[in-house]
């Protein structure tokens, strides 16, 4: 079984969370971008650079329901991949615990 | 509701609890404990006191467990057991003495 | 599995009470266990029943009052929480005095040590809020 | 304070995430609350201050002029209840101009590294 799931909320561009999130997300977690985080998982953006550099050490997953309602399902950066809402149970599921940072 | 010590009025809760905590005195506490047909006896008034003083401290109100730890760390082991203190406070010495020592009802959060 | 949900906004303003019912959904839906859904902070105000949204718009409330019922779910208010924010049921209102209560059907008011009772007896527990 | 504690036998690990500054949002209060009713669970508590958390125990909190509680000095009431696990981000610290010094309590500065393993070695984790 894998570890940690994170859950992140928050546009990159308006608040740290994401940032903070992934100094301390480990090594084989997962980070899932749920709410208005998904911006975070668009191509060409100012933190792109990060999010695939993050890309190498944890698993990056969006919540797709939210990345098609803020219309950003075609900018999505190879990587990232999408889960629904049965997905982001199976991540629960499939990690030792949950840590939202809200 | 209200309650009326030495001819003056002081607003209280449905349960008796004072609403303004800068309303507390000695002879508040004195004619609540009345109203619960209690005497309050010095063992009564080391815990309203020792209360009053955790409150100033710490701004919150101990819950039982600590607060019973507490009182056994500051007045003696054998006073430091929870049926010493419901003896002193049938319905509970979180709401009773904290009633009668002015502090916030506990919100009984368990 | 069994899994816990706690919810830290109310409804409308912020995202967190959908993602909270659609994740309790989806969760349902594969079999799992919902154990209790605790409603802390703002969130306290998705179980207020008094609550009318326009009708082409999601009615949250009612939405996890259905749920509650479908699936025998345990939504707990925090009491707490509840009290700074003028959320009651009967016995609460009498209890203060008041002239009214406005808890939705399939929710209870309880204390936050149902929060806490919810963490070790759920194998998960998931945080919405801001 | 509650009359009763519930222990239900189980024993986890429960990790209290604080990352808001004190005042400007509920947060802080409610999740000191929190945890003072589940102390009551003997549970394994840590709390963890990170980012703008590190600011609900800074020194010389006054709240008189707002007219709202000043809940800090419960901060040190927590050893009472068998709450003294307490992690503070080094970088948190430092990026605000602040040291353990500033703290109203004792508490255990550690580098990321270090608060990433306590995280990852908890059962339940609640973040406000």
């Amino acid at each position: 079984m894998s570890k940690m799931l994170h859950t992140v909320n928050k546009s990159p561009f308006e608040h740290s969370a994401l940032e903070t999130c992934l100094r301390y997300a480990r090594q084989g977690s997962s980070v899932l971008l749920i709410e208005d985080a998904v911006y975070a998982a668009a191509r060409d953006t100012a933190v792109a650079q990060a999010v695939q550099e993050a890309l190498k050490r944890v698993q990056l997953y969006a919540l797709a329901p939210d990345v098609e309602a803020r219309g950003m399902q075609n900018r999505v950066l190879d990587g990232v991949r999408l889960v629904d809402y049965e997905g982001f149970v199976d991540l629960v599921v499939e990690h030792n615990a949950v840590q939202a940072w809200l | 509701m209200t309650i009326e010590v030495n001819g003056q009025t002081f607003e209280t809760d449905e349960e008796g609890y004072l609403t303004n905590r800068e309303d507390w005195s000695e002879d508040v506490a004195s004619e609540m404990a009345r109203q619960d047909n209690c005497e309050l006896s010095d063992a009564h008034w080391e815990v309203i006191n020792f209360l009053r003083e955790y409150y100033d401290e710490y701004q919150i109100a101990p819950a039982v467990r600590v607060l019973t730890k507490a009182i056994g760390k500051k007045l003696g082991a054998d006073k430091g057991n929870s049926k010493y203190l419901y003896e002193l406070y049938p319905y509970g010495p979180a709401k009773q003495a904290c009633k009668y020592a002015g502090l916030p009802k506990p919100t009984g959060c368990v | 599995m069994k899994l816990g949900i706690m919810v830290n906004e109310g409804p409308y303003t912020h995202q967190a009470s959908d993602s909270a019912y659609q994740f309790a959904k989806a969760a349902l839906a594969k079999g799992h266990e919902i154990s209790r859904v605790f409603f802390y902070h703002d969130g306290v105000n998705n179980g207020s029943r008094l609550t009318v949204p326009p009708q082409d718009e999601r009615n949250i409330v009612k939405r996890w009052s259905e749920l509650a019922a479908e699936h025998k779910l345990d939504l707990v208010v925090c009491i707490a929480a509840a009290q700074r924010r003028g959320l009651m049921d009967k016995s609460e209102a009498k209890r203060h005095g008041k002239d009214a209560d406005n808890i939705a059907p399939g929710f209870r008011i309880s204390g936050l040590g149902q929060l806490i009772e919810a963490g070790i007896e759920a194998d998960r527990l998931v945080v919405f809020g801001d | 304070m509650e009359e009763e504690a519930g222990a239900g036998g189980k024993v986890k690990k429960f990790l209290y995430v604080n990352r808001k500054a004190p005042y400007g949002t509920i947060y802080a209060l409610e999740s000191l609350e929190v945890v003072l009713i589940g102390a009551a669970f003997e549970q394994d508590v840590s709390l963890a201050f990170i980012g703008d958390g590190v600011y609900q125990l800074t020194k010389g909190q006054d709240t008189k002029a707002l007219g709202v509680k000043n809940f800090s000095p419960a901060f040190r009431a927590l050893d009472d209840y068998d709450v003294n696990k307490l992690y503070v981000d080094e970088a948190s610290l430092r990026a605000r101009g602040l040291s353990a010094e500033d703290l109203l309590v004792p508490v255990e500065v550690v580098s990321t590294e270090r608060m990433a393993e306590i995280m990852e070695g908890q059962d339940v984790v609640l973040s406000f």
